[in-house]
C-alpha cells in the first residue's frame, strides 16, 4: 500500500450522477493493483475527515493512469465530481484482496449492479487476454444511470436490465438469470447487498464464484473493525480479508 | 540528550507518541508499513476476558472533521491477545494494554492477567467506552464506583494503572480526584463524546447500535479543556488524547497538561501519521523555543 | 396549506427556522441584508437585569468545524433590550427572549418583564451559559436546581417557558425531566460544549476567559444525540440546534425530535444562511418524502 | 455589504511569508469600498468555519480588482497562499468604517507596522489625488519581511524601520518618529496593538488622528460581540463600529 497524490486527467460525467475520473499514477507501481481492490480517496476538505473507497474500473500500465467510475450520493464525491482536470487528490491504495483468477475458468458471467459494476470492467479485461468467454449481465435504476454498455461490449455478450425498464429488460439482473440460460463456469459479481445474497443463494454449491462486498468504513485498511462481514469462519474485515468472498462464504442472517 | 523522551509509571518512552487503543489494533496492519519500534508505545485495541463479536454494522460515520463509531469492543478475548503480545515483544516497546469489561470481576481478571505479560508497561482501563450496554461507561460517570474499580485493580495488576475518563460527564475533576484516590498512576484522556448522524433516505440512526463514540478534530477542544482542568486537580501524569492530527497539537496537548499523547482517529486518514509527527517534533520544539518536550508539559497554565 | 408552519407554545411560526441566541445580537446588523419577517421567529441575545460588559478579549477563537466563544452574556440590561423589542416589532415575528442571571431573583425578574412585552411570544431560559463564573451553568447541570428554577419563573411568566439545556451533563435526560416537571413548555437544547484552546507563542490559553463555548458543524452529533434522548423522555416540544449549516442538517434534527430549529454559529459565516435555508426547505421535504416539516418530527426514532 | 465569490488573478510572494493577491470584483459595486475598511475571505476548506479579515491594499476601480497583502500566520493564510490564479475565494465586504478624510488636512503622516502597513496604501492613494502632502513611515520585522517600499514611495517621503536594523533605522516607527522632525496634521495608523497605544499616548490631543485596530473576529458584521474594544464612551465592535476609531477614543486600561 501506497499513499500518494494523483494528478486528475479527466473527471467526466457519464450518466446521471456518475462520473468517470483518470488519475495519474506515476509515483504507483500499478503491477500491485489487480481487479476489485480499491482506492481510498481523501476529500480535499478537510472537514471530510474520512477517505472514500472507489473501486478501480481501469488499470492502464502503458498510459500509467488508473481510471475510477463513481456516482455522486453524497457531500464528498460530489466535491469530487466539481473537480477540473490539473487538480491533485491524494489516494491510499491498493487496498483489498481483488477477484481471484482461476486458471481453469473457461467461461466467466460478469454480474454487476450501480456502483458495482465498474470493478468488473478491469477483470473482464484480463479474462479476455486469457481467452475467457465473458458474459456480461448489468444492472441499473433507468436509462439515465445506465453507463459503460458499450466497453463491456468488447469483452462479450451483454445483458442489461433497468428497475423500470427504461432500457434492457425491466427488472433486476436476477430477474434477467433467471429466465436467460447463461453458459458460465464462473461468477464474478459486485453489487448492492440484496443481489449479492440472491447471487450468492442461487449459485452457491452449484458454481465457482466470487462478490465483492461494500460496508461503511473508516480506515480501508484493517484498522478499526468498522467493515465488518459476518462469515462462516466468524467476523471479517471487508476492506482487508475482503472485498472479495467466495460463494458461500458470506452468512446473510 | 533525548529531547523527547518521557518517564512515566511504568513507560520510560523514548517518545511521547503513541497510537491509541482501538485505533491501531495490535498493529499488524501498521508493521506492514513502517517500524514499530519508531513509536513511544502503542496502546493495543480493548481486551475482554472473553472473545466479543461487537456490535452490527454499520459501525462508522463521518461527521463535520469527526468521525462516529460504534466497535462494540470486539476482541479475541485475553487468552488470543496473550500470542499478538508475544509478537508485539519484538518490537521492545512498552505496551499499554487497554482492558476493558462488565463487572469489577472481568476487569480484574484481565488486568491481573495481562499484568503479567513482560512487554507490558502499564495498563489503561477503559471505563468510558460509550459502545456497549452494561459496563463501559457507567463505570466512567460515577466517581465512587471509579474509585472502587480502581482500588481493586490496583490490587491485583503488577503493572502501573491508568485510568481511562470519559468526557461525557458534568465534571471530569471529580473523576480524576476519585481515581487518583483509588491509586491510579496516571489518567489517559479522553475518550469519545456520545454522537448519532441519521441515514436521511433510510429515516432512522445511521449506526446499528443508533449511537456512537465521536472522536476526531471536532473533539479537540474539548480534551484540551478537560486535560487543562485534570493537570490543575490531580498529581498522577495525564497522556493525553482527542483529535490530535500535528505534532503541533502535541504540543498543544502538553501546554494543557499531557504528559505523552495518543493519537486515534487520524491513524485511519493518514497511516503514517504517528511517525511522522515523531519525526516533526524537535522541529516544533525549536520553532516555540523548548530544550525538551518536557519542558512544555502545563505551560499553558 | 403552508408546509413549513409549526405550531408550538407561544409560536405560531411560519417556518421552523430561527437564528440562535447570541448569534443574531437583536437583528439589527441582519436588517441590513434581508427581511427579518422571512424569519421563523428570533432569539435575542441574552439579557440580565442590569447590563453586562461580558469578558476580555480575546473572546473568540477557532476550532476545527467549530469556534470557541467567551462573550460573557455582554447585554444592555433589560431596560434597553425593551427598546430593541419595539424595534423588532415591526417584523411582526413572535420573538423568543433568551433570559440569563445571576440568581433565583435575577432570572425571575428579568423574565417577568420580558414576558408582558407584546411581541415576545415565549421565553428562552439559559441555565446553560458556559462563560459566565456564577449562575448560568451551574443552574443547567443540576436537576433539582434546574426544576425549582423552572417552577418559579413559570410562576412569574405570563408566557410560555422553554428552558435552554446544556450538553455539559452526564444525563441529559435527568435535566429534561426535571424541566418538565418544573413545569417548562418546551426545551431548547443544545447551549455549547465547553472548550479551549492554546496559543502557540504566547504559552497560555488563546482566550481571555480561558476557556470558552464550542459551537458550529464540530457539535452537530453530540446535538442529535442528546436531542434523540431528550424526546424519548419528555413530551414538550424540542427547538433545537448545534451545527446546523443545511436544509438538510435541519431535517436530520427533526428526525431526532425537534419541532423547529435555531442556528447559529453559520450566522458568521454566511449571514444568509436562515432565508436560504428557509428557501430550500420545501426541496428537501420533496426529496425525503414529506408532506410537511410536522411529518418530520421524530421520525428517526 | 455583499458576498461574491472573487477569482483569483494574482497571487505572489512579495517578503517572506507575506503575499500580495489581486482578486476581480465584477460582480461588486467597489464605489462601497473605501480605504481601511475591509473583506472577510472564506477559506477554501470547511474545517476552517470562521472568515479571515483582510484589510484592502488597493482598489482599483477601472479594472474591477481589489488587491491584499496578507502575512501567512496560521493555516488559513497558508492555504491561501498556496492558491492559483483562476481559483475562486468568496468573499464578504466591505466591512467596517474605513478612515475618515479630512477636507482641510494639508499633510499627513501615514504610520504603519507589519500587517498595518497595507491599507495605508489605498488611502494614500486617494490623499494624493486631493493634493495632500504624504509621509510615510513604515515598521516592520527585519529586511526580509519589507514590502510595499516603492508603492509608498510614489506617495511622498518614505522613512523605514526594521527591528534588528538590517533595513532602514533601527528600531520601531516610534523610535523614527521620536528623532525625526515630521511635519502633518492628521495622522492615519494601523499596526499592532502597543504601536497604536504608543501613537495614541504620543498624539492624542496634539494632532487629528485615527487608528485602526485589529482583534479576533468571528462575524466581522457586528452580530457575535467577539471583537469588542474598550473605549471612553464604552465597549465598542471592532469590525461594525471600527475598525478605525480617532486619536483619543480608545481606552486602553
Ligand atoms: C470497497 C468499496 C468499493 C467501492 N467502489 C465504488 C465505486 O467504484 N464507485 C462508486 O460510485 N462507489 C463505490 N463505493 C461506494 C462509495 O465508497 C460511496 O458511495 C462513497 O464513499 C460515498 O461518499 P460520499 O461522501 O458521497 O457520501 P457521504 O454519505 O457523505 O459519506 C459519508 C461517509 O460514509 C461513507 N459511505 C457513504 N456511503 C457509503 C457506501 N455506500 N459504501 C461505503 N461507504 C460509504 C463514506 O465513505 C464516508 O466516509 C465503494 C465502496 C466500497 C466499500
Ligand atoms: C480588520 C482586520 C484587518 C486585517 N488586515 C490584514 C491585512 O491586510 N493583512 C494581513 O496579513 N492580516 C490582516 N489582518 C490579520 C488577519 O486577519 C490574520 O492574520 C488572519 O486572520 C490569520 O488567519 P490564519 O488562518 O492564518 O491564522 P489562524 O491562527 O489559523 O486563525 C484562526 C482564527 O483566528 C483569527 N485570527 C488569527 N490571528 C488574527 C489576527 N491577528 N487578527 C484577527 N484575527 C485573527 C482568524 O481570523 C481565524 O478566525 C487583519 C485583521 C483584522 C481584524
Ligand atoms: C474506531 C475506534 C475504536 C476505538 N476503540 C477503543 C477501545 O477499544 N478502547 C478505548 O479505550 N478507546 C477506544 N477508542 C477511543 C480512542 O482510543 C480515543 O480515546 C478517541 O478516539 C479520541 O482520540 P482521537 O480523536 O485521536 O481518535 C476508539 C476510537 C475509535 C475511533
Ligand atoms: C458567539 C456566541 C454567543 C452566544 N450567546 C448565547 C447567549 O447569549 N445565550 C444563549 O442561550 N446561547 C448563546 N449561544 C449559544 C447558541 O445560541 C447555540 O446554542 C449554540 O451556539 C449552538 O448552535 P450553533 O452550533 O448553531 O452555533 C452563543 C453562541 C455563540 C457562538
Ligand atoms: S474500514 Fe477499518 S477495518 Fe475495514
Ligand atoms: S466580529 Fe462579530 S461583532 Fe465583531
Amino acid at each position: 500500500m501506497q499513499q500518494c497524490q494523483m494528478q486528475i486527467v479527466e473527471n467526466m460525467r457519464i450518466a446521471r450522477d456518475t462520473y468517470r475520473m483518470s488519475l495519474r499514477a506515476n509515483e504507483l507501481d500499478l503491477s500491485l493493483f489487480t481487479p476489485g481492490c480499491f482506492i481510498n480517496i481523501k476529500i480535499d476538505d478537510s472537514a471530510y475527515l474520512l477517505r472514500r473507497p472507489i473501486s478501480l474500473y481501469e488499470i492502464d500500465l502503458a498510459a500509467k493512469l488508473v481510471r475510477i467510475i463513481y456516482k455522486v450520493l453524497g457531500k464528498g464525491t460530489e466535491l469530487m465530481s466539481k473537480m477540473a482536470a490539473g487538480e491533485e487528490l491524494n489516494i491510499l491504495g491498493p487496498l483489498g484482496s481483488g477477484f481471484p483468477i482461476q486458471n481453469d475458468s473457461q467461461s466467466v458471467l460478469l454480474a454487476g449492479g450501480g456502483v458495482g459494476v465498474p470493478p468488473l470492467y478491469e477483470l473482464g479485461k484480463r479474462l479476455q487476454e486469457r481467452g475467457v468467454t465473458i458474459t456480461s449481465v448489468l444492472g441499473f435504476q433507468d436509462a439515465d444511470s445506465v453507463y459503460a454498455i458499450k466497453e463491456f461490449e468488447t469483452l462479450g455478450q451483454v445483458f442489461v436490465s433497468t428497475i423500470d425498464g427504461s432500457f434492457g429488460q425491466k427488472g433486476t439482473i436476477i430477474d434477467i438469470l433467471n429466465k436467460q440460460e447463461i453458459e458460465f463456469d464462473t461468477l464474478y459479481s459486485c453489487g448492492p447487498a440484496g443481489m449479492l445474497k440472491a447471487l450468492d443463494e442461487k449459485y452457491q454449491g452449484k458454481k465457482e464464484g466470487y462478490l465483492s462486498f461494500e460496508e461503511r468504513m473508516a480506515c480501508g485498511i484493517g484498522a478499526c473493525y468498522g467493515c465488518m462481514v459476518n462469515t462462516k469462519a466468524g467476523l471479517k474485515r471487508v476492506c482487508k480479508d475482503g472485498p472479495v468472498f467466495a460463494l458461500g462464504e458470506v452468512s446473510y442472517e | 540528550m533525548n529531547r523527547l523522551a518521557v518517564e512515566l509509571p511504568g513507560l520510560s518512552l523514548k517518545n511521547p507518541v503513541m497510537p491509541a487503543s482501538g485505533c491501531f489494533g495490535f498493529g499488524r496492519e501498521f508493521a506492514e508499513l513502517y517500524d514499530l519500534s519508531l513509536l513511544g508505545s502503542i496502546m493495543i485495541k480493548a481486551v475482554t476476558r472473553e472473545p466479543r463479536l461487537g456490535n452490527p454494522v454499520p459501525r462508522v460515520a463521518e461527521t463535520p472533521s469527526g468521525m462516529l463509531n460504534a466497535i462494540g469492543l470486539q476482541n479475541p478475548g485475553i487468552d488470543k491477545v496473550e500470542g499478538e503480545l508475544n509478537w508485539l515483544a519484538g518490537f521492545h516497546l512498552p505496551i499499554i494494554a487497554n482492558v476493558a469489561g462488565y463487572s469489577d470481576e472481568d476487569y480484574c481478571y484481565v488486568a491481573e492477567r495481562i499484568a503479567k505479560v513482560p512487554n507490558i508497561g502499564a495498563l489503561e482501563i477503559n471505563i468510558s467506552c460509550p459502545n456497549v450496554k452494561q459496563g463501559g461507561i457507567t463505570y466512567g460517570q460515577d466517581p465512587a464506583v471509579a474509585k472502587a474499580l480502581t482500588q481493586k485493580i490496583k490490587a491485583v495488576s503488577s503493572k502501573p494503572v491508568y485510568m481511562k475518563l470519559s468526557p461525557n460527564v458534568a465534571n471530569i475533576k471529580e473523576m480524576a480526584k476519585a481515581v487518583e484516590e483509588g491509586g491510579a498512576d496516571g489518567i489517559t484522556m479522553i475518550n469519545t463524546l456520545i454522537g448519532m448522524r441519521f441515514d436521511m433516505k433510510k429515516r432512522k440512526p445511521l449506526l446499528a447500535n443508533k449511537t456512537g463514540g465521536l472522536s476526531g478534530p471536532a473533539i479537540k477542544p474539548v480534551a484540551l479543556k478537560m486535560i487543562y482542568d485534570v493537570y490543575e486537580t490531580v498529581k498522577i501524569p495525564i497522556i493525553g488524547m482527542g483529535g490530535i492530527q500535528t505534532a503541533e497539537d502535541v504540543l498543544e496537548f502538553f501546554y494543557a497538561g499531557a504528559s505523552a499523547v495518543a493519537i486515534g482517529t487520524e491513524n485511519f486518514v493518514n497511516p503514517w501519521i504517528c511517525p511522522q509527527i515523531i519525526e516533526e517534533l524537535p522541529k516544533v520544539l525549536d520553532q516555540y523555543g523548548f530544550e525538551k518536550m518536557t519542558d512544555a508539559i502545563g505551560v499553558g497554565h
